[in-house]
Order: C-alpha cells, then structure tokens, then sequence
C-alpha cells in the first residue's frame, strides 16, 4: 500500500500492464518523448522503446481508428487522447467503428481497445478547450465509460479496461491528476459497471462521479458538521450505469442531488433523475435536483469561469434546498 | 514474379515475362462471370424486398476485383468499403453465404446484422465491408501497425473509391503508414465517379494516385479493366509491401455500369453516356478476347454461365430458405465482455 | 394552402428563402447533380446554377467547417449533411466552433447557418447508418437543435432557422420525407424553442418529436376509442427546450410517456423525464416512462430491427402501464 | 510590386527591384522588438499568475509576422491557431488590447472570453486565433468562399503550424480550395516542432510546402528569419489568390526559441540545441545587420527598446488595471439571436 497521486496510479498501472502483457501498448499524441502533455507517460518510451510508446501525428480520427484497427487484430491498444474535447475529432471512429464493429459483424470480432483521455474545465482554457462531453460515449452501446474519482480506482479501473475485449472510455479529470490516495499494491481489476456507496447518509443522496464526488465527499463533510447525514453515490461506471446501486440509496435516503460538471441539459445527470423518479417514485420526498455547469460556452475569464461552474457551495444550496422541500425539517 | 526490385513495381507490368496461362485465364473470366451474375441477381432480389437497406453493386469493376484478389495472399487482410459483394466472392467465401447476408439471414457472413454493406469473414480475412465513407482507412491502417508490431509478413489491401480521396481519414492514413513503415496497399477504385459527383469535381489531383506523393508514398495507376494487368500492379505493390514494409498507393480505373446503389436511375448520365457504357463492358470484352485467342469458345462460355447461373440460384435459394436471426439473440452482439447492469431492455419494457 | 409532402415543403422553402435573400445558398454532397441523396433539391441546381447550389466533396469536416466560415462573413448556408450519422465526421467543427464562436470571442462574430440532416432508423440501413444522435447537438449551448415533424412546421421552422442568426441544427427524418399534410401559401416563420400540444387529452401526456410525433398522435387516437384521453406534446425545439409547456401539460394529466427514436440510456427522453420530475412534482401519480430504442447496434436484420425500434405498440403498452400505475381505476 | 505573372511567386523574391527603404527595415524591427518584448512580458505575467490557461509564444516567429502582415492589406482577413499574439500586434491592435485579453479583462479584444489563445478582432478582421488544430483551416476556407460568392477582392490568410499539416481538415480544406479557386493563402509556420515532435516524426513528407502538389496547387518554402523574404513571398502569393483567384501554400522555416507554451521546460531539447537556438534568435540577428548597414546604430536601437518596453509596461499596467467582465454578462454571448426557454441558470439554480 503506497499513497501515490492519480498520476502516479494511471502510470503505474500501465507500466505493470505493459509489463505483464506484450499485447498491450501505447498510443497518442506526444506520449513518448514529451512524455504526455499531462506526464501520465513519463519514463514510459525510455523503458519501452517507440514500438510500445508510439508518438502520433496530430490525427485524432486517424490514430483512433488505427488503434481500433489493431485491436481488431487481438492487440491490446491504450490510446491516449490529450483531453476530451479533441476527441469530437475521433468520434465517428469510436463511435461508428470501435463500438459497431462487434455488433455489426455479428460478433465475430472484437476492439480490446482503451481510450485514455481526461475532461475539466476550471483551468482557464475557454470554451474549446473545457468541456465535459463524456455524455457523447456513455450513450453509445457497444463502449464502456469508466470515471473513477481516486487513484485506487484510476488502478483498479484502468486494469479491467485494459483486459476488457471491448472498446472502452476512460475517462481522466484535469483536477485529479495531483490528488493522492492510497493504492494497494497488487491491485485487483476492478469489476466494470459497479457504482460505490463511497459515505453512508441516512438524509439524502448525493450522486456524482470524476472531479464532483470529490466535491460531494468535501460537502457531506460539512453537512455532517450541521447535522445532516448524506449519503455519497461515486458513480464510477457511466455505462455500463449501475441503476440499482442509485435507486437503492435512494430508497434508503427519500431525496437526492446531482453533482455533475457537464451542463445540465441533456447531460449526465439527466439519466440519473430520470432512472430515480421511476425506480424510487414512491420514495421520493421531494424533486431530484441536479447542480451543473452553466450552460454557456465556458469562458476565459476567471470570474466567469468560476460563475460557471458548480461548486461545493452550490451543492450545498442544492442539497438544503431539497431537503428543505422534502418538509421533513 | 514479383518485381520487387522496381521503384514503381505496378508500370513494370509490360516488361513481365510469362503469358498468363489459358486455365488461369478461364478461371478469372468465371470468377467475373460469377460477380457479375451474382450482382444481377442481387438487384432483382432487392427490387422483390428480398435484401433491403442500401445495395451497391460492382458490376464494371469485375476484372478489378478478380485481378487485385488473385494477387492478394489468403494470410493476406482485405478492408473495403460498402461495395464489396465482389470481393467477397473473390476471396473465395462461397456465394451462398454472401447472398444469405444481403437477406439478412443468420447463416450469412455477418449473420444478418451487417448486410449488403457490411460483409465480415474472419476465414478469408475479409475485415469487413464498411459504410461510412473513409472509414476503413485508419482501420486497416491499424491493422498494418499491428502486423508490423508483431514482425508478421502479412499485408493489408484497403480497397476505397474515388471520391474518399478528398476525405481526412485518407490523408492521416497514409501519412502514418508512411512515416511507420506499415505494411498496406491502398487501393483506389476509379469508376470515375462518387455518387453523381465526378473525379474533377471532387479532387482537386483528379490523377489519383499522384496524391501519395504527399506522404512520399509510391503510386501508379493501372487500367482496371484488364484483369491480368492489375494482378501483375498489385502483386508487385503487395509484394513490395510484405518485402519492404512500404505502403503503396494503387489506383485501377474501371466504369461504373449502372447507378450508385440499386435505386439510383442514373439521371445525371446522359443517353449517350449510358450507351458508351455498355460498350465500356469489361466483362463482354475479355470473353471475346478469349474467344478470339482461342482460350474460351461461345460454347464453352455459355456452359461456364450456365454453371455461374446455377450457383447464384443456389445461392438466392439458400438465402431464401434461411432463417431470420432469432430475435431473443437481439441483446447478444452489444459486448464481447459482458458486464452487470448492461441494458436487455426492449422498447416497451419500464427501466425497473 | 396546399397539401405537400415533407419533402416538397423543405424543397418550396429552401426556394423561397434563396429568391428572397442572396446571402443564402445551399451547400453538401449530392444536392445538386445528383439533386440531393434524398431529393430534397429536386431542381434547384437548374434553377439557380453551381454558385447557389454547391456540390461539395467527401468531406463533411471539411464543407461544415467551410460553411460556417462564410457564415463569419454573414452569409447564410444551408448545408445538407446526407444523414446524421455522418455529422459525427463534422462534430469538431460543429460544436468547437459553429457553437463557440459567438461566445469565445465576446459577441463579435455570430455564425447564421443551418445543417439540415435527417436522422432515422427503420429502413434496415445498419448501425452506422440508422442512428439518432440529435443529442450530441441539443446538448451544446451555443446551437440551436429544430426537428419538425409535418411539412407545415418543416416550412416555418426552416424559414426561421435560415433567417435566425445563430447555428441550427435542423433535424429531419427518413421516414417523414414521404408524409402529406397542408401548408400554408406564405408560411410564417416558426417562434424558435416553442414546443406545441398538438392534441389536448386529460388523462395522460405523451411527449414526442420527429417521426414519434406521428406514432403519439397514431397511439392517442387508439387510445380514444379506448376512452383514453391522451394529450400530446411535440417538443420541435430540442434546444432550446420548451420545458414550460411539458411540465403545464403534465401537471393537468398526472402523468406522462415519452416517445423517442434514441436509444434510452441518457437519450432525449432522460431530460425530459428528469425534467417532470422537477416541474411538476406534486402532480406525478405515476413515474414517467420512456419507449425508445433497445440499446444495440442497429442490425440490419429486419426483424431484429422492428424488434428494436419503438412503435405504436410499445408506446400504448407504455400508456397503459403508466395509466395502471396511477391506480386511477 | 507584385509578381502576379509568374508560376512561383513566392520564389521570385531575388529577382525584386529595389531594395527596402531603411525606414521600413527599422519599422519592422521595432515591430518584432514589439512582439518580443510582449511575448517576455506575457511570460512573466503567466508565472505572476496574471495571465491562466495555456499560453504560447510567437519567440523567433517575429520576422516571419513581420513579413506575412506587411504583405497582407487591411481589408484581408487573417485566421491564426492559438501561438497569435504577434499577429495581432502586427495587424495593428493596440497592445493595450491584447494584453488585456491575456488578463481575461473586459477591455480585451474578445471582451476576456477568449484568452491568449482566441484573440479576435473585427476592425481588423483578425477573425480569430483558434485552440483545436487545424480548426482555422475550413472556417478560413470558408471565408474565402464568402468572397468569391460576393465577387470580392479580398483574400484570406490562414495560419497554422507545421505539425497541423497531418491533420485531416488540412487535406480537405486545400482540396476544396483548389477545387473552387479560393483566394486564399495558407502559410504553415514551420518552427520544426509541434510539442515535442519533429517534422519528421510527424510528416512523411517533411518538405511541407510540397504537399500543395496533391491538390495541384502551388507551393513555396520561404525563411522564415527574412522578414524581408517573408514579405515578398507573401505579397507574391496573395496578389496572386486576389487577381487568379488561386490557393497558395506557403511555407515558413523558423525557429521555436522556447517551450511549445509557457510552461513547457522543453526537456526534449538537449542543452547544445539550447545553445544553438539563442545563437539562431532572427531578431538579433536582424538588429545586427540593421547595424552594420548603418540602418540603425546602437544608440537608436536602445532608444527604440525603451519606447517599446515603456509600451509594453503600459498594456501590461492597462491590463491590470481593467475590470474583469461583470458576472452578471454571463450568458450575454451564448446567443446571437435570444430565444424563450433559454437557459440562464447559474450551478445552485434548480430548474423549476
Ligand atoms: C462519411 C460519409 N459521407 C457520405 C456518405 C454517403 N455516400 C455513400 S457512398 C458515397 C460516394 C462514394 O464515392 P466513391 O468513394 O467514389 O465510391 P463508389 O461509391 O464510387 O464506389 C457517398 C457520398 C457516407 N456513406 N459516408
Ligand atoms: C485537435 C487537437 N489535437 C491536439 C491538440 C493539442 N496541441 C496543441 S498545440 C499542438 C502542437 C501543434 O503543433 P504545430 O501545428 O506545429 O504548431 P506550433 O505549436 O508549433 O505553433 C498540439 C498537439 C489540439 N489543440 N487540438
Ligand atoms: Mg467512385
Ligand atoms: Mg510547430
């Protein structure tokens, strides 16, 4: 058991994957000798060499599908797209070739393949450069979507993505990169689909995943504090989506909140409300609210940006206000 | 056989020593004989509602598909795009099961879920017919890498048409094919035009095959209606590929004969230019260079049509007579690793 | 005020917008020669000749991109993407930039231009063609998503889309192209963001858009015979979002389906039930439900497709569940 | 002045008349002295946590801006990628401006929506420095075709980088471009990296003006350290797309003398390429040979140095003291045309 940061967790794990596995290697736009444009990578090409660490050209759709062309052939690619917002340039090759190839051929082969690739706004990179556009895969079938919020889970997740012979999302965070957590150190695959009860509540349910269960983590702290128990729902999967693991909570909890950094129309959380008032409709004691992004295109400004984006004290409005509605208290 | 010493391995192909041999010759005019009769029977099942969806058809590009097939290795991987009934049949999977995928039956290659557009076979190494224009071109680009990355001998054909020339999947392909080194063959199928756009007003270099000089690549254009010549092209371009692990560029020319897809009547094709076209019919003119060299006779080609016709009957029959895949198998093809929580759920069922 | 088909209306309007203003002009694969994939520009090559009417190569980033930069120079295109599938090879410059321009750079430079693309499964053309991804586009601020769904509204629609100055993105459908109803001889341009009861009903809301719309207004009918009375909401606008009118309509009913061509895990319909859940609370006897698409790669396969879609019958089945959940009789 | 008739403007600059006045050579030297002097400043303020996000700089590009912006008119338009800083100098912004679009304050060129990397300019028709790769290069293609629609006589320049070039919207905007007789001129700024990549890990061909050949348009490499070179090749190629109306490609070589942004050590640089680079720096070089021509003598040099360092202090002071946009203008710009129903709720905000 070391304490290690989120980056430290992606790095080793891909290094002991690489290590156990001659099948699997990298991909991306300047992975090797800059040694990622986050340094998920560092030390990787100098151990591996450029057949395993294999800088591209910047050609998002072309090394995508590339890798999805290898992974037709059984090797195990680990893509890393420098942030999420680039990957709209791959999207027809994940969406159209990695996720319908096993489908559309009749499942005669598979794309063992893994996407790396981190979203955040809260940088100040503006409006290209901000968004949280996982929403796009988590609705594709035929592709995972995993986001995990700590560098356990980064380890675990990242190792079961790796071994899974399907196509799948994995989904970093900006914000995360330098936060720390323990990481055991023969970490098991994680299970792919499985929400987590990260903290017990008997009031309320808060629900996020990536960068916000972190903020529902630090809220039901301070909640704790004045006496409310909130219970703290880390999606992790976005698809497979883990509905029982949330409906369940909120069967226990009467009421729930959303935190999400996309916006809020049509996003993320949108499903998530959706699945609780018909899964726990006669538990619910007040609406789901749900605390996003604001929906414009993500300003430089930091003012703006940070009137943008949703917050721990945001939450924490929401959070009282529904229990307020509730007419509990 | 193969020159594999040129520099431009697919112009060499006069300076070849040895004339094809007449069963050789034969066996390639029943393989056209096959696709083309197989396309027609294609259309007539489409007009029926037999085969639904969108349906193209290779009739023009017969010799094309036989001479680039002929060369191609069976350990060899083929990527095409949605006109690939010919290539399938070329390559040697039996028609029977071609046809039964256009019906969308369970016994065809792709067991109904890909149709017309979407033929799959790991046997023969077809890695599939594939819709959206370009698409093919990063996959079996990264079919190459993973050849190269294992130190395989293998090769890649990834067969496109003209107008995917201007799309960007076409430039970032061949541009990391060549700075990697890949083993592949891209092959362009001129048949002049993309729909009802043609070469000159889609590319800007409507001399196709010039453009892999952007990526340092070699290229050569070769008349694809003469099937031993694109044997001998691609031949020596795959052989170039698998020897020296360079991608090549390959364009063959061959016309269009009817509409883009079973539907299209065609209407931007004046009356002359319709009737320039069946005289351009490839296939009429190697039978009668066959027949004027003695290798196949009238009679002898109307047995070998006779047989082709059979096996395409036998084929639609078969197609026919095949069983819808069974709808409880609906869920079965989503993910190759199943997983908890993965949605079963039909169109009226609640989500709890 | 004659009856036309969908087709024949977009093509009327197309006309009229180019013999009114010069600044607009079409541009996409196909549409003239060929007089468009779906003959929706029967014509209009002839009549207004290559400056106006612009084939464009294989390159959908490419013509979208080029489209939206002459909107910066406030021209009007209106460009065809054959079908939505294929906008995913334009989504980069769709959302990075049509959608940003305006806000990145401080209201400066607007971007008037709409992409018309029909989207639309049912015609056994295969995953990569049959999809409904008017999310990706309806989840974005900064564009405008339109998706009419009877050559009456097409026509108003498409007129305002076209003089609106802000990217839409209009969606059509495959199967509308063919449906007949009347449209008015100097149609108004449409109120952009206005959802509409198109037929009023007290027991239930069902709530539709595109082709759906038809199989909801197909469903009430039956239901009427059955002494059902269903009320039903076309949204038209998916963004913006008229949610004013969905939530007033289901807090007279009690209760509400949604109807949705998508697949359901985070589709359309995820917003709209999150969103009734918010709005109208108190009012809810039952959960929403939603009928949508199974979540599978499309098979080409024509009884695995029928399976797949939703239909009139999944939608009543839905109805009378819901109505049975109320415990209303 | 220009060379309109010839095949290969860009290439002619040696056979110009008549020599730069010396007035120029030092307007254009206080220009990149301008631009180096900002870009040091805007260095200093990124680590003084002034400025945030990324933030990448035009050191060493200065002639080459120098040039492309003394060729280009002001009713032209220009489109850049994200490293335009210079070129919004050199297009006649105040640094006032610019820099306080760097501090995110309202009086910057995109009111602080942008940043360092969207910097956008109406008067001067600088329609915009772009953060996704090659994003500029259809929207500038575009506006090209805005102008031949309207039979206009502008052109439209668009910039990018050298890495750009293996990116799919290169292809299909040149091809368009040339397809459709864009008055246009494409200039890649080959600075020999993108990140930490070579040109020649990344290209296949590296000689990227070259690459102009696959759309049959014409090309040119000029050194990018000549500002006076940079000039003429630029002007040849623009008063070439307004009278033919014809695509240029023209490429620029110079060096990258930092990081590929601010906080980018460049590690990938070994200390001797280090060492080479701040012997290759084109502004002292340039300053050196104004001297020995006796253009500009020391003395000059460092009176124009104050001036510009006093105007760059004072953007900066300008900057600092703007206001930041007011939160309550925050959903001012998602809309051009506002609509009912449109969202304008803040995080906490519920729905209903
Ligand atoms: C990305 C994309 N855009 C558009 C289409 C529609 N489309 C299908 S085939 C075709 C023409 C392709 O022409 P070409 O590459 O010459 O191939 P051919 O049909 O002549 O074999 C088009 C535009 C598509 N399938 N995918
Ligand atoms: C589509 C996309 N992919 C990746 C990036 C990340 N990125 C930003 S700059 C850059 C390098 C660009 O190199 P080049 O075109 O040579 O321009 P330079 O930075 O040298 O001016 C990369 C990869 C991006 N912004 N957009
Ligand atoms: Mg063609
Ligand atoms: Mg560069």
């Amino acid at each position: 058991m070391a304490t290690v940061t989120y980056r430290q967790a992606l790095r080793d794990t891909l290094r002991a994957e690489m290590l156990r596995d001659e099948d699997v290697f990298l991909m991306g736009e300047e992975i090797g000798v800059f040694e990622g444009s986050y340094k998920i990578t560092e030390g990787l090409l100098k151990e591996f060499g450029p057949r395993r660490v294999r800088d591209t050209p910047i050609a998002e759709e072309g090394f995508v599908g590339a890798a999805i062309g290898a992974a037709m052939l059984g090797l195990r690619p680990v893509v890393e797209i420098m942030t999420i917002n680039f990957s709209l340039l791959a999207l027809d090759q994940i969406v159209n070739h990695a996720a319908k190839i096993y489908g559309m051929f009749g499942g005669q082969c598979s794309v063992p393949m893994v996407i790396r690739t981190p979203g955040g706004g809260g940088q100040q990179l503006g409006a290209t450069h901000s968004q949280n556009v996982e929403l796009f895969y988590s609705f594709i079938p035929g592709l995972k979507v995993l986001a995990p919020s700590t560098p356990a889970e980064a380890s675990a997740m990242l190792k079961a993505a790796i071994r899974d012979d399907d196509p799948v999302l994995f989904l970093e965070n900006l914000a995360l990169y330098n936060t720390k957590g323990e990481v055991p150190d023969d970490v098991t695959p994680a299970e792919i689909g499985r929400a987590a009860v990260t903290r017990e509540g008997t009031d309320i349910t808060i629900i996020a995943y990536s960068r916000m269960a972190h903020v529902a983590a630090e809220v039901a702290e301070k909640l704790a504090a004045d006496g409310v128990s909130a219970e703290v729902v880390d999606l992790r999967s976005l698809r497979p989506l883990d509905r029982e693991t949330v409906v369940a909570s909120v069967r226990r909890t009467g009421c729930a909140v959303i935190a999400e950094d996309d916006w809020l129309t049509y996003g993320i959380g949108a499903e998530i409300a959706a699945t609780i008032q018909e899964g726990a409709f006669d538990w619910l004691d007040a609406p789901v609210r749900r605390v996003a992004m604001a929906e414009v295109p993500l300003p430089y400004s930091k003012p703006l940006e940070l009137a943008a984006l949703p917050s721990a004290e945001s939450l924490v409005t929401a959070v009282r206000d529904t229990l307020a509605a509730t007419g509990r208290r | 056989m193969a020159d594999t010493d040129t520099r431009s391995p697919a112009r060499s192909r006069r300076t070849r020593r040895s004339k094809p041999r007449p069963e050789t010759l034969v066996a390639y005019y029943r393989q056209m004989l096959l696709i083309r009769r197989f396309e027609e029977r294609a259309a007539r099942a489409y007009t029926e509602a037999k085969i639904g969806g969108y349906c193209h058809l290779n009739l023009g590009e017969e010799p094309t598909i036989t001479g680039l097939m002929a060369a191609l290795e069976p350990s060899d991987y083929l990527f095409t795009n949605y006109r690939e009934h010919g290539y399938a049949l070329a390559r040697g999977i039996e028609a029977r099961r071609v046809m039964a995928e256009l019906y969308g039956r369970s016994t065809g290659v792709s067991k109904g879920w890909g149709g017309s557009m979407h033929l799959f076979d790991t046997g023969t190494r077809l890695l599939g017919g594939y819709g959206i224009v370009g698409g093919q071109l990063p996959l079996a680009t990264g079919a190459a890498l993973a050849i190269s990355y294992r130190g395989g001998d293998e090769v890649v054909m990834c067969q496109m048409g003209d107008g995917t020339t201007n799309i960007g999947a076409f430039h970032e392909s061949l541009n990391m094919a060549a700075l990697w080194d890949l083993p592949i063959v891209y092959v362009v199928i001129n048949n002049g035009l993309g729909m009802g756009t043609t070469v000159d007003q889609s590319s800007a270099e409507p001399e196709l095959y010039r453009r892999a000089a952007a990526y340092r690549i070699e290229g050569a254009r070769v008349d694809g209606t003469d099937v031993i010549a694109v044997r001998e092209a691609a031949h020596a371009a795959i052989e170039r590929a698998r020897e020296e692990k360079k991608p090549f560029l390959l364009e063959t020319t061959s016309p269009r004969l009817r509409g883009h897809s079973v539907v299209d009547p065609a209407r931007y094709r004046t009356a002359e230019e319709k009737e320039q076209l069946k005289a351009a019919d490839p296939l009429a003119r190697f039978a009668l260079e066959l027949e004027e060299s003695g290798v196949l006779d009238a009679e002898a080609r109307e047995k070998l049509d006779a047989e082709v016709k059979a096996e395409v009957d036998d084929a639609a029959a078969f197609a026919d007579d095949s069983p819808h895949p069974d709808v409880s198998t609906l869920f079965d093809y989503t993910y190759a690793t199943p997983v908890p929580g993965e949605s079963r759920r039909l169109p009226a069922d609640p989500v709890f």
